[in-house]
């Protein structure tokens, strides 16, 4: 039995000493300024030209995706959408530094870093049009993404429930000896669940190679981080769990990359988590069903327009002579086509027959899902017209 | 008397509460300046000021933790949880606390000042999250009220019983109707009683039992029983927790069918409950057997959704069996 | 066949499965070095290390969280919660996520391999927090298993059975049999199915059903009744979710009668979905109201425990009312 | 709409920077050393000698009142029973620092703070033998004591659930013009619970004049901090939550009084949270259901002997000449004397009427339980002997 001392290991002192915010200074990792140069003395990461370019291409996909789901949700075509404009480098940056092994827990808002993966736009429109070729089976609402072949784990609504998972997933990694970690996405806002502190304690307790990211972009749907918390964001909270922070410039692609890259290492060579903060800010409205002028300017939304990230990003690639702009103007106008094309397609394919909707919660249907899926196919062949997109397909059993 | 949706008459309730005392509090997500997600609590915070209507940070456990010590101080705090599924993270701080506070202390300390407000149930297309009815989770903790309206005005007078009553009441909005359901409401102070069901339409063939929006649905379901000639009383619980065992069962004692309609999977839903009551009590006035149409026993789908759900033409096809039993 | 109390044959389950399969991990608060508060654990850490034994911070959420990361990972997380009252700060990630893990995602990931043990139950003078029954919650999430066992024998077939059962199962140890309950337990390796009952005893005249400690007590009722001349048919539960309804119905369509004993209060409690469900299927061959001997609609009290409890007492007046209805 | 700007407001790196553990130094105040005597220049509290004698016979009645207890629960006389020794300056220095007006909410270890409250002896004793005259009704184990005339909060088993109800608790303070804070006792393992995190970020952002009080006593039952958490301890977490912090030692009365004094005065004039961990050692065992020799060294428990806390203030206490030891020596047989005599007097009243078993769940019992309760009663009337506690007194009605 090893004792434990810990008063022993502590320092006195013989005034009352306060400790706050101000005690500690957190400073944020930049390596782009935000017209695109690079700080002189930075730290520059090691970043080929193909990954920058993937970086690059993926950031302007995602641009392409939000904006054209967002129309078809105005359109109706889908009945939800949530984009992620400005916060690009943030999820496209951190997904860049890993290995395709490592396992992706997302919030909702990630898809740059799904689409970096490899997620292909039939992909997106089939969970969005919750379609029978939708990995899910139509059961989620539009964007709760998730494929076990890209390792990214399906997205769940209720936030923060990931953040323990992650802990658990890699330690199971650790266990059994995979040489790969887990990325853990939550938003500041979500930072504020219970689940929040018990993921990163146990994490840090239990040694587990996991990288929790937050993306502190500024709001929780109406709500201000000022309304959140009162620390110094989320990354001073790392502290208390004795976890390695970077507070890193979210809207920074090189930045988020290179704290990344390091984050990954300490975690898998020290078996242990890492937090990183991401300073951005969300320019999209929260979701296609929010409306933020009822809470904040134009003004506001302007100065980080100002940041973008995208356009910080470019502006770096143009200065290093790598992007050819008649190729790059091809590739959006290619992927707008793309996305369009894959929409109709979608929208057209069924849902599922009745069966998935009693098929996966359990391994196998118990006697009283089987009961109640007789009954009620009994039922719709009674009704077919009410029940028009399953009626056709019933199988007799 | 004003036309107003339900979230007006929800609106109209806590302004009306909040002039009336002014120890009634209301918070939780985006209950502040923004008035929720669903605008339930719009302006009350430009009205009443920011200490008495305000934002918390993101976590629901806190929030019904926060609200108990809120309540045990005197306070009158009405919580918002933003949807009924997320009301779980708070399951800990409702049961064990909440619940018990008055019990385990002798009665010196309690919560009965607590409300807490939650939108519920199905039929909108939000999937697994946006869409349970978990109503029978809080009927098995004893210490716990549990109501929901069926329109405005059952909305306004509800609430305000609700946040004045001495125990702690989890109030269920069914969000489907929110805006949905429209209907006059007294421009005046007025409260509707806890713990009784509302006899929408007498009958005599069968009875008809359901709550919040699936009244609607039991309705139109005993519209087209009627053309078959068959009569129909219909009852709206409108209290889960203590219910009126004994409206349903003089009803049953006359019409000696019953059918009970509800949103959530079936096994262990409070449809349940309401049935071993029934039978024990009106055991040799049954002619059928006590019937259930409710949600299927998986997650709440999103593209099955019309078909998972417990609609009129289930209903009926229900009716229909127990009268030709 | 070695003589084993409750305990010890739990914690030989565990050494068998951790042997068996070196994917097989067990954590919770003090389960560790220590052994677990009871003991179940007892071994384990000196026996298999640290990495597949261990202690986790004070924390119920996150022990379920990462115990669901961990069996989505596909190692197989065999959790333990302290006491059944303090699961439901875990509320949330059970129903919203071990439960709903492989729908929601199509089948692409599963909680599957999870096992939660849990102590439950009262009798043992713990007052309101170290006595709660709270299967009935369980019962009302579709995607969980919930088991119980009643003796020695069935704690070790059941619990490998569960940790071996690809779905999540809460499987919860009725504590005051923890060391009261011996009986003989084989050394090998054996599983005894989920979702079936166990007729105990066969009977003629009322069946009488129960689970976990409160099988005994409907014994000993149901020997005051036999000096009666009433014969009655005793069935252990065993499964909460999926339960046997087709055991039981054959049963009480045998016996005509039925009467359903827990500990938990009786509102929302698992008898009523017993009840509703036979009901419906053995409507024409009841001879009276299937009847509920449970808990009071109260939280666990401490000095009024015996009379809290539906004792054999209770259970016998029971039969009785039930035989001479 | 203020705006937000929190990414304009922090500091900017341009190489990666990792916050960790050893980031911040969080000193413990003390003021005695363990002989007792002061450091030289230490910051006094302003305590007079009426608090000093009183606190020092608290500690004493405390140490009392454990020993015969847990020696009554070994005869079997009480089912449970809960010691606090090595704690008593942490419980009893800190509730010496308040106003009688303040709400206590404590764990369960803080018979220190209740009985400087002045619970008397006979109500220690009717609450453990859960009589009729138990305010509670004889309806929680023993040790969860609750008076609100002496504004302490009945104690509840659920761990750190008090954590967000005393925000609370204290936000209705405030509204209501008090001039009284509230002081929240909990575990460093309780301090792994969600319910923590929440309280502490919302007491923060909802500016609740609380004090946070965790005794940080190395273990929770059998697990030891060091598998409990990997920060700098629980003060560590303070800076997180932008919460003004003070560690102290938690053995020194004076050290524990004088961080009090000063966290009251900031919370009440504030309106903000302050965190205070009292760095201590639980020399019992967890409870009367544990036996920490299995999991603890006697060396270890011998080193904390060494740092009692009641020794330690008695040194201080003489060395003030403040101590009358003829005096002192009566009032230890005395306090013998009263907790036997009160324990004989309370294990013969009678548990409450059957009545009470069904009153308090709501204002008044609903039908249902009415209902129930007289089926018990006609019940009980059947089979007296079988309830013999409750059969002899039940009200016809
Ligand atoms: C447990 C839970 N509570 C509430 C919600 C409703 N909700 C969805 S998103 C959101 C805000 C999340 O903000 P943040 O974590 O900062 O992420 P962001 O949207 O800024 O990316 C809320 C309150 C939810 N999904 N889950
Ligand atoms: C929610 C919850 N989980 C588990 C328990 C069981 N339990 C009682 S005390 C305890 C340890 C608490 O340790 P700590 O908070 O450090 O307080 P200490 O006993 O050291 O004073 C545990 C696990 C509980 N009461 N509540
Ligand atoms: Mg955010
Ligand atoms: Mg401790």
């Amino acid at each position: 039995m090893k004792d434990r001392n810990h008063l022993f290991d502590v320092g006195i002192s013989h005034t009352v000493n306060i400790i706050d915010k101000g005690t500690v200074d957190i400073p944020m990792l930049q390596i782009l300024q935000p017209d695109g140069s690079a700080h002189s003395d930075a730290q520059m990461p090691d970043m080929s030209q193909e990954t920058a370019h993937k970086i690059f291409q993926t950031m302007h996909y995602i641009r392409v995706l939000d904006e054209r789901m967002v129309g078809a949700q105005r359109q109706g075509r889908i009945s939800f959408y949530l984009a992620c404009s400005g916060e690009e480098a943030s999820t496209v940056g951190s997904a860049a530094a890993l290995s395709e092994h490592d396992m992706i827990m997302s919030q909702y808002r990630e898809q740059g870093a799904l689409a970096y993966r490899g997620y292909r736009t039939e992909q997106f429109m089939n969970q969005m049009f919750s379609n029978k070729l939708d990995p899910n089976k139509g059961r989620q609402m539009p964007i709760h993404y998730g494929d076990k072949a890209l390792n990214f784990m399906t997205i769940s609504s209720p936030l923060a429930t990931q953040i323990p998972q992650a802990a658990g997933y890699a330690y199971g990694q650790k266990m059994a000896g995979n040489q790969a970690i887990t990325i853990c996405y939550f938003g500041e806002g979500a930072a504020s669940e219970g689940d929040f502190h018990a993921g990163l304690n146990m994490a840090a307790v239990l040694s587990c190679p996991v990288i929790f990211f937050c993306r502190n972009n500024g709001y929780a749907i109406s709500t201000p981080s000022s309304e959140q918390f009162c620390g110094d964001g989320i990354a001073a909270r790392g502290l208390g769990y004795g976890i390695k922070t970077i507070r890193v410039d979210g809207n920074d692609v090189l930045a988020v990359y290179l704290a990344t890259q390091k984050a990954r290492e300490i975690a898998l060579t020290e078996n242990c988590p890492v937090l990183i903060e991401a300073m951005t800010y969300r320019l999209a409205a929260h979701s296609t069903s929010d409306d933020p002028t009822g809470y904040r300017s134009k003004e506001e939304e302007q100065k980080w327009r100002e940041k973008d990230p995208v356009q910080r990003f470019e502006n770096w690639m143009k200065s290093k002579g790598w992007i050819n702009e008649e190729q790059h103007k091809q590739f959006i106008e290619q992927t707008r086509q793309e996305v369009l094309a894959a929409m109709k397609k979608a929208e057209q394919v069924d849902i599922c027959e009745i069966d998935d909707l009693v098929n996966d919660v359990y391994d196998m249907p118990p006697w009283h899902l089987q009961e109640q899926l007789s009954q009620l196919k009994k039922h719709i062949r009674l009704y077919p017209d009410a029940y028009p997109k399953t009626a056709g397909r019933i199988r007799h059993d | 008397m004003i036309k107003m949706n339900m979230l007006q008459a929800i609106n109209d309730a806590l302004v009306t509460a909040m002039n009336d005392d002014e120890k009634v509090m209301v918070f939780g997500e985006d209950v502040g300046h923004f008035g929720g997600v669903f605008r339930a609590t719009s302006n009350l915070q430009q009205k009443f000021g920011k200490g008495r209507c305000f934002n918390t940070p993101l976590t629901e456990q806190g929030i019904i933790g926060f609200a108990n010590g809120l309540a045990s101080q005197g306070s009158v705090p009405v919580a918002e949880i933003q949807f009924g599924d997320y009301i779980f993270p708070a399951f800990d701080q409702i049961i064990n606390e909440t619940a018990k506070f008055r019990y385990r202390s002798g009665g010196q300390f309690t919560c009965g000042t607590l409300t807490i407000r939650t939108p519920y149930g199905g039929g909108i297309a939000g999937g697994l999250y946006h869409s349970q009815s978990p109503e029978a989770f809080f009927a098995h903790i004893p210490g716990m009220k549990v109501v929901i309206p069926r329109n405005p005005y059952q909305a306004k007078g509800l609430l305000l019983a609700s946040i004045r009553d001495d125990n702690p009441v989890l109030f269920m909005e069914p969000k489907r109707l929110y805006r949905a359901s429209v209907g006059e409401v007294p421009e005046e102070d007025y409260e509707l009683p806890l713990g009784k069901a509302d006899v929408v339409k007498e009958g005599e063939h069968i009875t008809l039992l359901a709550w919040g929006a699936q009244v609607d649905v039991i309705e139109k379901a005993a519209e087209m029983a009627e053309k078959d000639g068959i009569s129909c009383e219909i009852i709206d619980l409108r209290s889960i927790l203590p219910w009126d065992a004994h409206t349903v069962s003089e009803s049953v004692k006359k019409t000696g069918r019953l059918i009970i309609n509800h949103e959530a999977p079936q096994t262990g839903g409070f449809a349940s409950e309401i049935s071993a009551t029934v039978q024990e009590r009106c055991f040799l006035y049954l002619e059928s057997p006590i019937t259930r149409v409710c949600g299927l026993d998986t997650p709440y789908p999103l593209a099955h959704e019309k078909e998972y759900m417990p609609d009129h033409l289930k209903t009926y096809e229900a009716i229909k069996r127990c009268v030709n039993y």
